[in-house]
């Protein structure tokens, strides 16, 4: 159990800035997800608090006490590598026992490191792999070792480093089930960072948006979903990804797509270029609710996801990506009506193509006060 | 290049057809024993279409593919392209494209002498104005003169398919073409394919260990497991229709709850007794009293009186949730895919049910579909 | 286990069969010296200059330069400078381990000013022409008494055996990822012990590897014992059978030539894994 | 930090100073070695030997003696001749062993065990047994090649190539095994998509492999370049630089000089020049290295 906080931390690698003056808290059991694409500086920031990367600025503090020039095996926190840094020349039961005999997590009996092990590797489901070395194992059982390793420890903090990266989809989808049961129980302090927006969401307390080294937006998963500060992290979640399209503001008017969505526009939107973000799965195909904003097309490529189809739509001069139930039988070439709630429509600031710009609002309700958004 | 108009006509496709193909893999001292890692395999794939060979790892399908690019021997059996016997044609005569797992790039060649290479090796004189022309309407003239290590992985992976696509072969042979992407790069590549491939109109093999690609690639798809091809079909009938329990728990995600049950006959009804509760079917095959295993998709199942369980956790996941249900009188979990923002939480006492056409029952020795 | 065939490609073609003969070709004529050598070192004084390849064979030389026999017969004593040779060249290693290893783990692992120019300087001595040294060294070994001492050699075959020590320990340390210390760093162990308790146990194999082929490199040298001993080693010791002068013993040369060869090519067989890699300098992994 | 108490830190400035302090030692020996090595320098400047105990500076004497004296001009010339000769042919020979031993034909696979044999022999016993095999008289080259007892190896006009000769036969498996290394560890997919692409042997030897294995070459060239600029004791087993001055290298040049004539400052400045030289193409061959390298991974536009 502890508290973090974290100030201004900053990491350069030569010219490359891999975090810039990074400002958190992270409160006692909390589960705190750190989320963003490979080489945003997720990996540095878990090192920073672990003591392993020298920072250029910032302190780190547990519990109060400053640690920034502690060393980390006085620290008390435990690490999850995404490589696993499994030791080779040792069992899985070696790997295991290791935190627990070097004496700085505790003392404990032969008995009481064997309870433990058995304990957590039948959580992990890799009981039966005690004996075996690192490289006798599979990527996913490694994985689940290194995990093993953190979790048998008593630590203030504990950070995971893409703990599931390496698993195929029906496992993850399983141990993610089991560390949240974890993380209920425990009530123990813990950064999770990742880049499958799907562990953030089940797993966050609250989700850190992360992109080039700061960070976009901090907020609960609800938040995030829901009023993301802006484009880049209305990308960030959602698969497929939230279908961004230009509009205009004119006459009162919102229009985009050839004038194939047009809606009046909210109080408190001035006029000019404006993007549109309308979730793939908001967008329902075939079902006219009064009140909902129709968008007329042509489905151009239909492409079944398990239970559900993938749509995408052709509007206007552009294209709509839609995810339905497979129980529409849309067929390719079908003429669709889609429908959307208008508070669903989110507004972003006009830009550039592969530029990201703040969200203003719903189509529905322009923010009062719309938040900076740090470039 | 998904907005690239292709206007060029149709090359002519081929088709292409396995008859008994066997691999056996020596291993053994004097070519004793050995692996078997493809069983007298038969698969017919006509002109133009888009199959895929899904499978977990080792389960033959890049042996197989390798077979019909001829990078591999054919132990046994045969393989025709356009009706031609091909086992013995060295890869450069079997007028297949091949894009490789790794992109297998030339890594001292530029991009631009990448695409020209297959056409400089074989003398052809406009082999530059070809390679042009491709990059053109493949959009990417801006990259031909970079040299591989400069890309990124997606760009590799456009190269590898302009490589693969130079000759205009009447086959092409894709392994993982998505396999080094993330995730919105793989959206994107997938569909880029899809046109592509629709325009050209090119018989295509896709190898994938990924269900999800192969479900929204396929025009069919070929689920294979230890060497045999397990069901062959369209993406629909592979996921509502599976052949086997194989194919039912490769395919869907999350993966399809197995539970164990027996089956009672009342009357018209068929119902399935699980412990936890009572599920009815309208598999009208089913024998009374008969063990079975029970199959429900987390797609399928809904939060209604039926099956009783206990809530392990819930997730919510914005588009939808997932509740995990540990089903009361078994060591069985079960997945149940909800509306988002359902009020759950561990420790709550649920249930769950299906309607009945939803329920798959299979056979518990061998896994063979119930129907 | 023979290379898979593609379809289409045959086992025996003309080519792979000139081929073969171009391979049997290169070895006729790498092996003959050292058959010749051999087959040398069989015959008794009096064919070692009359008779190519039909003689009584006798395993006589060999227990001729081992024994004092060898010593009266032609003043060279064998039998003590293959004792100096293994005293000299294994405190060398011994040193070149102590002194090298903390270094090659700095400059594997860190990244700190000079790191790059010190590793430079390093692999310029294995370049640098050895007399440029060794001269100086003959005046100042005279001079300060190390002339024809163990401590001596020891100290000059580090411009031996150091550069080959640390640079590839150095590849090695460079290889192995830094996650594994940093993972016993938050297990709660000292710098130092997850050093002894991860790296050290995982760069064995290149302890092993380059003590063993600097110690070759070492045996081998010819010039620093040539220059800064009277006794010698055993490099310079075959070469006096052949008697500047006075009578040369050509099977008494080559008999001592397979017993300096031997250690060498045992130790290169018992480490054949890595000994591309310390042969390039790490520059060429095996 | 159980009881929450302050656990001890570490400065910066500390942290920094750790790899320094592992490296202390080496860089002691290094010191060792170098402090030599500016003697050496020092003694070119000076007018030192045996016979003159108590030097005197003489400025750029030496180098003024030098560069007029045909005897080093032509220990220059020797050293340079013989260098590109042997690289040159361990080079070509040593690729040409490691593409054969690649096809992995049975006959290579027992050859490939005793490659390394030669260059394990101490280059002095090689020489040794070179020298016998030379000999005119009883030599069993002369015998098996019938060249009766007037041909001599070792003669002005050849044995410089004699000497050559002998230095392929020690280091062309060291070629030979960098680039069976090299050519080992290349991917093998490329080849796999050359094969589709239906390239000829040839063509993918030309556009492939010998770019793809370039760097391994010349890490191997490198080595044996420099090694080849500062031979010495093979020629001084074979020949001792003789007949005459034939195959008087300049590390050769520089033993007789400062060694068996006691003359200190000559030999140190043989050794200077030879080390400038050496240094110089050392540099030049790392760089055309690090750009093949960088080429090969195909990261250079």
């Amino acid at each position: 159990m502890g508290t973090l906080s974290v100030r201004g931390i900053t990491k350069k690698y030569g010219s490359l800035t891999a975090i810039d003056h990074l400002d958190f808290d992270v409160h006692d059991g909390e589960f705190f997800v750190i989320l963003g694409p490979s080489g945003a500086g997720k990996t540095t920031t878990l090192k920073s608090v672990a003591g392993l990367v020298d920072m250029e600025e910032g302190s780190v503090a547990v519990n109060g006490i400053d640690l920034t020039m502690v060393e980390p095996y006085h620290r008390n926190i435990a690490m999850a590598f995404e490589s696993y840094a499994l030791y080779p020349n040792k069992t899985v039961r070696q790997n295991l026992a290791s935190p627990l005999k070097s004496g700085r997590t505790g003392h404990y009996s032969a008995d009481e490191i064997e309870q433990r092990i058995l304990t957590v590797t039948k959580t992990l489901g890799i009981d039966q792999l005690l004996d075996r070395f690192p490289r006798e194992v599979s990527n996913g059982q490694r994985q689940r070792t290194a995990l093993g390793r953190v979790l048998i420890r008593p630590a203030d903090i504990y950070l995971l480093d893409e703990p599931l990266s390496h698993l195929d989809a029906k496992l993850r989808a399983t141990m993610r089930a089991e560390l949240k049961a974890i993380a209920q129980n425990s009530n123990t302090t813990t950064i999770y960072v990742t880049h499958d927006y799907q562990e953030a969401l089940a797993l966050a307390d609250r989700i850190a948006v992360l992109r080039h080294g700061k960070f976009v937006q901090i907020g609960t998963p609800v938040e995030i979903w829901r009023e993301p500060i802006d484009s880049f992290v209305a990308k960030s979640l959602g698969q497929p990804e939230i279908n961004l399209i230009d509009a205009v503001v004119a006459n009162g008017r919102i229009t985009a797509l050839a004038g194939a969505i047009d809606i009046p526009k909210p109080d408190g939107l001035s006029e000019g270029k404006v993007r549109l973000g309308l979730r793939p799965s908001e967008l329902v195909p075939g079902v006219q609710v009064p009140g909902h904003v129709q968008i007329k097309g042509t489905v151009r490529i239909s492409e079944r996801l398990g239970r559900d189809i993938e749509l995408e739509v052709s509007v206007g001069d552009g294209h709509l990506i839609v995810v339905t139930d497979s129980s529409k039988a849309v067929a390719e070439r079908d003429d669709v009506v889609l429908s959307i709630d208008v508070p669903q429509i989110h507004v972003f600031a006009g830009g550039d193509p592969g530029q990201d710009t703040a969200r203003l609002g719903s189509a529905q309700q322009i923010s009062p006060v719309t938040k900076e958004v740090e470039q | 290049m998904s907005n690239t108009v292709l206007t060029e006509r149709k090359e002519a496709a081929l088709p292409l057809s396995l008859s008994k193909v066997q691999k056996i893999y020596r291993t053994g001292p004097r070519k004793k024993g050995g692996v078997e890692a493809v069983k007298s395999m038969d698969l017919d794939i006509r002109p133009g279409e888009l199959i895929t060979l899904l499978g977990p790892s080792g389960c033959g399908k890049t042996t197989t593919l390798r077979m019909i690019a001829g990078l591999e021997t054919i132990t046994s059996g045969e393989i025709l392209i356009g009706g031609v016997r091909v086992n013995d044609l060295p890869p450069a005569k079997r007028n297949v494209g091949v894009g490789f797992e790794s992109y297998a790039l030339y890594p001292p060649l530029s991009v631009r002498e990448n695409l020209a290479y297959g056409l400089k090796a074989r003398k052809v004189n406009d082999a530059m104005q070809q390679v042009d022309e491709l990059a053109r309407r493949l959009d990417m003239t801006d990259m031909l003169e970079e040299r591989p290590a400069a890309l990124s992985s997606g760009q590799k992976q456009r190269v590898s398919l302009a490589r693969a696509l130079i000759r205009k072969p009447p086959v092409l042979l894709l392994d993982e073409p998505l396999g080094h992407l993330d995730a919105a790069q793989r959206q994107r590549v997938r569909r880029e394919l899809k046109l592509l491939q629709r325009e050209f109109g090119y018989t295509t093999i896709v190898v994938t260990h990924d269900q999800s690609e192969a479900m929204t690639l396929s025009d069919r798809m070929a689920v294979m497991d230890a060497g045999i091809i397990q069901q062959f079909g369209t993406p629909d009938e592979i996921f509502d229709d599976p052949a086997n329990l194989f194919v039912a728990d490769f395919v869907g995600e999350p993966a399809i709850n197995l539970l164990d049950g027996t089956v009672v006959r009342d009357g018209d009804k068929v119902l399935v007794n699980v412990a936890g509760g009572v599920l009815e079917t309208s598999v009208i095959s089913a024998k009374d009293g008969q063990k079975v295993t029970v199959g429900v998709r987390p797609q399928d199942a809904f939060l209604a009186p039926g099956v009783k369980g206990t809530v392990f956790v819930y997730e919510d996941l914005m588009e939808y949730g997932l509740v995990r249900l540990d089903v009361h009188g078994t060591d069985k979990r079960v997945v149940v895919q909800t509306v988002a923002g359902a009020k759950l939480r561990s420790g709550d006492i649920s249930e769950f049910n299906v309607s009945s056409h939803r329920v798959y029952l299979f056979d518990p020795e061998d896994g063979a579909r119930i129907r | 286990m023979a290379k898979e065939l593609m379809p289409g490609q045959k086992r025996v073609t003309t080519g792979g069969i000139l081929g073969d003969l171009a391979l049997v070709g290169w070895f006729a004529f790498s092996l003959f010296p050292v058959l010749w050598m051999f087959l040398l070192a069989l015959k008794t004084p009096a064919e070692q200059t009359t008779t190519f390849f039909q003689f009584s064979p006798t395993l006589d030389n060999f227990i001729t330069v081992l024994t004092d026999r060898g010593r009266t017969l032609t003043g060279v004593d064998f039998k003590s400078a293959i004792l100096l040779s293994v005293l000299n060249c294994a405190g060398a290693v011994l040193v070149s381990l102590v002194i090298g290893i903390p270094a090659a783990y700095a400059a594997g692992r860190f990244k700190f000013k000079g790191s790059d120019s010190l590793m430079f300087n390093i692999l310029s001595f294995r370049f640098a022409p050895e007399l440029m040294v060794i001269i100086p060294v003959f005046v100042i070994f005279n001079r300060i008494g190390l002339f024809d001492t163990p401590v001596g050699m020891i100290w000059v075959l580090q411009l031996v055996t150091m550069p080959l020590v640390v640079w590839i320990l150095r590849s090695y340390f460079q290889d192995m990822p830094e996650e594994l210390e940093q993972a016993a760093l938050l297990d709660g162990y000292t710098r130092k012990r997850a050093f002894l308790m991860v790296a050290l146990p995982l760069v064995r194999p290149g302890i092993a590897a380059s003590a063993l082929l600097s110690f070759i490199f070492a045996w081998n040298n010819y010039m620093f014992p040539l220059i800064l001993t009277n006794a010698g080693s055993i490099t310079v010791t075959i070469t006096k059978f052949l008697g500047g002068g006075g009578q040369a013993y050509y099977n008494l040369t080559a008999a001592a030539g397979v017993l300096g060869a031997l250690p060498p090519f045992i130790l290169a067989l018992t480490i054949q894994r890595y000994l591309v890699q310390g042969l390039s300098f790490g520059a060429v992994k095996g | 930090m159980v009881g929450g108490h302050q656990p001890p830190t570490v400065s910066r400035a500390r942290r920094q100073f750790r790899p320094y302090l592992l490296s202390i030692p080496a860089t002691v020996v290094l010191i060792g070695i170098l402090y030599p090595f500016a003697l050496g320098v020092y003694y070119t400047f000076l007018n030192y030997s045996a016979t003159n105990p108590a030097p005197k500076f003489v400025g750029l004497q030496n180098y003024i003696y030098v560069f007029t004296d045909a005897a080093f001009w032509n220990s220059a010339r020797v050293t340079v001749t013989f260098a590109i000769a042997a690289t040159l042919l361990e080079t070509v020979l040593g690729i040409g062993i490691a593409l054969l031993l690649n096809r992995s034909s049975l006959i290579g696979k027992i050859f490939e065990k005793v490659l390394i044999l030669p260059l394990m022999i101490a280059p002095v016993i090689a020489a040794v047994m070179w020298k016998l095999m030379f000999n005119p008289q009883f030599g069993v080259l002369n015998y098996m090649f019938g060249l009766g007892s007037t041909f001599d190896f070792l003669n002005a006009d050849r044995a410089l190539w004699s000497v050559v000769l002998v230095d392929a036969w020690i280091y062309t498996p060291f070629v030979a095994i960098l680039v069976l290394a090299g050519v080992r560890s290349l991917p093998k997919e490329p080849f796999e998509a050359s094969a589709v692409d239906g390239a000829n042997w040839f063509y993918v030897f030309r556009r492939l492999m010998l770019p793809m294995m370039w760097p391994y070459i010349l890490v191997a060239v490198i080595f044996r370049f420099m090694d080849c600029l500062k031979i010495f004791d093979i020629i001084y087993v074979l020949t001792s630089g003789g007949p005459g001055d034939a195959t008087k290298s300049m590390q050769v040049g520089a033993y007789i000089q400062s060694v068996l004539n006691f003359n200190y400052s000559m030999g140190s400045t043989y050794m200077f020049l030879l080390w400038i030289i050496i240094y110089v193409v050392a540099n030049q061959l790392v760089k055309l290295l690090n750009k093949a390298q960088a080429r090969a991974a195909g990261s250079e536009g």
